[in-house]
């Protein structure tokens, strides 16, 4: 349950010093390209922000998103920042409370009425009626309806929620749509990826504590700090792309060398998201740096984008029957078109009256 | 629509239809010259004639001597284009792959960098044929919209292409997208434009060297 | 639509053939056929742009042979050809084009432009718009036997008279002859001393020939003025005569268009491959002096420079043969600048010397020859085309130029070996 | 090597020379960059190793540099875990870091006297 308590009071409470918590702000700046001078401001902003209240809502998913964002605890400060704001209502980690959780949910929308963050992860199902996804009885579409109505902001984590996702691909039986196609009343910010990195996660909602606004968008409604630049651009591997040295396979000489894997069907250019320097599992490394080209997981269609493995630039779709039709068609409106032409020319040559001298005067007289 | 499922169209959907109007428009186009036929020619051929029109196919593509001084700007300005446009479309890596996907055939790609110089003078050039059209009296005289449409046609792959390539004016994927969509626009409006002289001047010079061989002219 | 324009449009279609669709596709309107044409060249008008000249072909063609024309003349686009613009196009297909083959040369997508403008011709003579002095020149080659109107007795005239000029008997319809020798109006009006000029070569090459007194005229004003139905019959004369006589071979005379109707357009005139071979006189003159049958003596000192006529060099592959001839008797031969397959026409091929109206633009674009010759420094031209000849003189002569002209054959008898000769 | 370390020395010397002029520095956030391991070596080459380090331990320790050039700071900040939360090249006097916070400095005082009065207390109690 939230109180008037400030965030820096909390954290003071749970033990962590000013200089802890600097530092924080300090990663959470890098994290959102925020310069360095600005960090005194954001921790005086954050010391004295107030919990705000949040409901999270799972809906068409497979847990991946709370699964990245969970899966270590209090030392990271993403569990920090998650542990220190209010999360009223979690779905999937508070299933076993059953009607309890749903009280929560219910109270918490009704005591901080148009000032919560809603955060939803998973698509919603529209085919007949939402039946396809429901929780207690109540379907995803409801739900989302009734609790967005008081929401501040919609935070739509991961690609389902954010663009429909795996759901949503073709052919898409459940009619899977994201948040925003749904909700069009509030902003939403859209935290794509399958999943989306946790820091992610955690600096949106750092922005909003921080400064109490949303922070900049691109026009597919992603926090630009985070989804500014493409995969490709920030990629170590590029300078290879430019040299024009690729990976053929994922065992070759190239694929040893570290070379661009371009070929191998990587979606970096046309992917936008902070894996190449946010990196994974903690800095580790990213797909890329692990082999592997980038999927694309944080673009809308990404499923029905082609073969993982084709590059970039190839058809996402086979061209032979299409080929062969046209070559049919080709043949039989040229055939048709020839047999005109001959007609056409032997009409000619049947009516070809021989020229003679006196013709060539006379049809001079003709028209002078 | 955004800019991926723009992307995804012209990949896809957008690529089939392009190249089914494509492939069955050059074909409609050889059917409709070769209907038309040619007569045997009955006179006594020269010695030697057998290859003439195949060696014109070739040999036209080199300067005439006696004009290279007096045509300087027309063959360095088509010289700069067509080989520019040719070394961009085949040897770019991405490029490479689409024709290795599609075909099974592939080639190694040249570097980035240098494709890109040749791109950039490619541009350059094309830019300057459509000032030198305006400008040369004979250019502007026989130029028609199918002229001005044709060069529209082609600056538009390259001019996307490059945009794209340097994620300048618009993001990579709509910049990406717009240069596919261009690239089939022109396949499109290959076979009714005057851009079917990149076929049927294969057709011609095999004609013009074959009688030109008959009579034992040197082409 | 008059009669004869419906003729003319009849004809468009029927000479329409896979070259001329496959020459109109691959256009791009590059303009270098201008900078090939001395037309161009020397007055800088557009409209003398070879590919220009076929603008009413190229619209039948588009209209009536291709699916996006047709389309196009369903919804009403498309202009037709009219009357009207088959006059203005009258000067630009005959006035100035001389057929050179100089802008199907140097075009980069490989357009035989000369070989549409022919075709065109078909049209354009069929629906009336051919000029009058191509007209009058078919006439009297239909009706009298010569473009110049030279009748038999005016043939066997000049054969008597080179007899008397060189002493040597000239046989006249001697069945069985090797060779039958045919001449151009121009040389028999002009120049007859070709004539006595074979006598005395052949005499020392002993080659056993002939002349016809039916089949005498080489020149086809059907080919120039573009009427195949004409064409056919004047190049009829000449077979009917050569098999009649049963010759191996005809010698096409000095004269370029003469030895392309005959040597090439000739067996598809006639539907059929002749029973004798058509050789060039400078090709057999060639053939004689590697066979050592032609001998001669002494070289001129005089300064020499050779005009390739173009129907011969770049229409008809014959560059190497006058030039072993001219250096076989003179010890100063000068090549022009743009020589062999590469030279400018006299200005007056293709029957543009028989068009009235052609000659200020004539003598206007005659300033190309005029720079060439210059440059060379030489005081005599030789070449192997009585038409070119006549047509340099005339440009010589209103340029105030004192450049000499001779035939090769001429040029090669004078140096004959005495001793042979006599 | 992706040949990011040159410019990044180029951009250190220019906050040096403005650290120099105005005595306000700056910083740049490494883990931002696309660097690879071998340009994390040329850098710490080029840098070297100074007379200072620190290492303070709040949420996990952060370990502060001085590298062979005065001003110029590397610091490296990990999580309880000893994951590397954030890296940066800092060019300062002092990194703010290593200041204690007025706050602290304040309620230091206070919990000072409390001890003290606490110890005061004691004394008497005895």
């Amino acid at each position: 349950m939230s109180d008037e308590q400030s965030l820096g009071a909390l954290l003071r409470e749970q033990g962590i010093s000013r200089r802890g918590f600097l530092k924080f702000c300090g990663a959470m700046a890098s994290l959102m390209a925020l310069p360095g001078s600005m960090v005194p401001a954001i921790a005086a902003a954050l010391d004295k922000a107030l919990r705000p209240s949040v409901i999270w809502l799972s809906f068409q998913e497979c847990t991946g998103c709370t699964e990245s964002l969970t899966r270590s605890h209090s030392p990271t400060l993403e569990g920090l920042i998650l542990n220190a704001i209010s999360l009223d209502y979690h779905h999937t980690l508070q299933a076993a409370s059953g009607e309890a959780a749903e009280a929560a949910r219910e109270a918490a929308m009704k005591q901080f009425f148009g000032k919560y963050l809603l955060i939803v992860d998973g698509s919603i199902p529209t085919k007949d009626g939402g039946v396809y996804s429901t929780i207690a009885g109540v379907s995803n579409l409801d739900m989302l309806h009734e609790a967005a109505k008081g929401a501040a902001a919609i935070v739509a984590v991961g690609t389902c929620a954010a663009f429909g996702g795996l759901p949503h691909a073709n052919p898409n039986p459940t009619g899977a749509v994201a948040v925003s196609d749904i909700i069009r009343d509030k902003p939403i910010i859209n935290v794509s990826g399958c999943p989306p990195i946790p820091v992610v996660i955690t600096g949106v909602l750092a922005h909003y504590l921080t400064f109490g606004t949303l922070p900049e968008l691109d026009d597919l409604g992603r926090p630009k700090a985070f989804y500014g630049e493409s995969i490709h651009d920030r990629c170590y591997r590029r300078p290879f792309y430019d040299q024009g040295k690729f990976a053929k396979t994922f065992d070759d000489e190239g694929a040893r060398n570290g070379w661009c894997l371009f070929e191998l069907g990587c979606k970096g250019p046309t992917t936008f998201n902070a894996c190449a320097t946010t990196k994974w599992n903690q800095g580790t490394s990213f797909p890329i740096e692990s082999g592997h080209g980038c999927l694309g997981c944080s673009e809308p269609n990404f499923w029905d984008a082609g073969s993982f493995y084709h590059a970039l630039s190839t058809p996402i779709t086979p061209v032979g029957r299409a080929a062969a039709v046209a070559a049919a068609a080709g043949i039989v409106g040229g055939a048709a078109i020839a047999m005109h032409n001959r007609h056409v020319k032997a009409a000619a040559r049947s009516g070809h009256q021989t020229v003679t001298v006196n013709d060539l005067e006379q049809a001079s007289g003709e028209t002078k | 629509m955004n800019d991926m499922a723009l992307l995804l169209w012209a990949r896809g959907p957008g690529l089939q239809i392009a190249l089914v109007v494509f492939i069955a428009g050059m074909l409609l186009k050889l059917f409709e010259i070769f209907s038309l036929g040619r007569k045997k020619d009955l006179s006594t051929p020269r010695p030697g004639k057998a290859w003439s029109g195949l060696k014109t196919i070739f040999s036209r593509s080199l300067p005439d001597k006696t004009l290279l001084k007096r045509s300087f700007p027309t063959y360095l300005m088509g010289y700069t284009f067509h080989i520019g446009f040719f070394i961009a479309l085949l040897f770019l890596a991405p490029h490479i792959e689409l024709f290795r996907n599609t075909t099974g055939l592939g080639w190694p790609a040249l570097p980035g960098a240098l494709v890109d110089g040749i791109s950039l003078l490619t541009i350059v050039a094309l830019l300057l044929m459509l000032g030198y059209r305006l400008y040369h009296p004979v250019k502007r005289f026989l130029s028609t919209f199918d002229d001005y449409a044709s060069w529209a046609l082609t600056m538009a792959p390259l001019l996307s292409g490059y945009l794209a390539f340097h994620h300048l004016l618009l993001p990579y994927t709509q910049m990406l997208a717009l240069h596919i969509l261009s690239v089939e626009l022109l396949l499109v409006c290959m076979p009714f434009t005057k851009l079917f002289h990149t076929v049927s001047l294969f057709i011609s010079r095999w004609y013009n060297g074959d009688a030109l061989g008959h009579k034992g002219a040197r082409l | 639509m008059t009669a004869s324009l419906q003729r003319g449009l009849n004809a468009f279609r029927e000479v329409m053939d896979a070259p001329i669709a496959s020459f109109f596709n691959s256009c791009v309107h590059c303009g270098l056929c201008a900078d090939a044409c001395l037309f161009h060249t020397e007055t800088g008008d557009p409209k003398y742009t070879p590919i220009h000249k076929l603008e009413p072909l190229r619209k039948l063609w588009k209209r009536e042979y291709t699916l996006l024309g047709k389309l196009a003349a369903l919804v009403g686009l498309g202009a037709t050809v009219s009357d009207a613009e088959l006059e203005e196009w009258s000067p630009l297909v005959y006035d100035s084009c001389t057929l050179c083959g100089r802008c199907t040369l140097v075009c980069p997508v490989g357009n035989d432009i000369t070989y549409m403008i022919r075709k065109m011709r078909e049209g354009m003579a069929a629906s009336g718009h051919a000029p009058a002095g191509l007209v009058e020149a078919s006439r009297r080659t239909i009706e009298l036997g010569s473009p110049m109107g030279i009748q038999t007795k005016a043939f066997m005239a000049q054969v008597r008279g080179q007899e008397e000029e060189t002493g040597i008997d000239i046989p006249v319809d001697q069945a069985g002859a090797d060779y039958l020798v045919i001449m151009s109006s121009m040389e028999i009006l002009g120049y007859p001393e070709y004539l006595g000029s074979l006598a005395r070569i052949f005499k020392q090459a002993g080659i056993s020939w002939t002349v016809s007194s039916e089949a005498f005229e080489a020149t086809n004003s059907g080919i120039q003025i573009g009427v195949s139905d004409i064409a056919r019959q004047i190049v009829a004369r000449v077979v009917d005569a050569a098999e009649k006589l049963g010759v191996k071979y005809v010698i096409s005379p000095e004269c370029g268009h003469a030895f392309t109707a005959l040597r090439w357009e000739g067996p598809n005139l006639i539907g059929r491959p002749y029973k004798f071979e058509v050789v060039h006189i400078l090709e057999l003159l060639d053939q004689l002096r590697r066979d050592g049958r032609l001998k001669t003596e002494g070289k001129t000192g005089e300064a020499l420079t050779l005009h390739d006529p173009c129907q011969i060099v770049r229409r008809g592959g014959i560059v190497a043969e006058p030039r072993h001839l001219v250096n076989m008797v003179a010890s100063d031969f000068r090549e022009m600048e743009d020589p062999g397959m590469y030279n400018w026409c006299c200005g007056g091929g293709g029957g543009v010397s028989a068009i009235t109206e052609a000659e200020e633009l004539r003598f206007k674009v005659f300033r190309i020859k005029k720079r060439q010759i210059e440059g060379t420094g030489a005081g005599t031209m030789v070449t192997a085309c009585a038409n070119c000849r006549n047509v340099l003189e005339e440009g010589l002569e209103h340029y105030k130029m004192d450049t000499r002209m001779i035939g090769i054959t001429e040029l090669v008898a004078e140096h004959l070996k005495q001793e042979d000769a006599s | 090597m992706s040949g990011n370390a040159a410019p990044l020395l180029h951009e250190i010397a220019a906050l040096l020379d403005r650290l120099a002029l105005t005595g306000e520095g700056g910083s740049v956030q490494l883990n931002g960059l696309p660097l690879q391991p071998g340009d994390y070596e040329a850098l710490q080459e080029a840098l070297g190793e100074g007379e200072v380090s620190a290492e303070i331990q709040a949420l996990g320790p952060s370990l502060i540099r001085e590298t062979a050039l005065h001003g110029v700071w590397w610091a490296t900040h990990r999580n309880a875990l000893q994951e590397v939360v954030a890296e940066s090249i800092e060019v300062t006097r002092c990194p703010a870091l290593l200041q204690t916070p007025a706050e602290d400095v304040a309620e230091a005082a206070r919990i000072l006297r409390e001890r003290l009065s606490v110890a005061t207390k004691g004394e008497h109690d005895v």
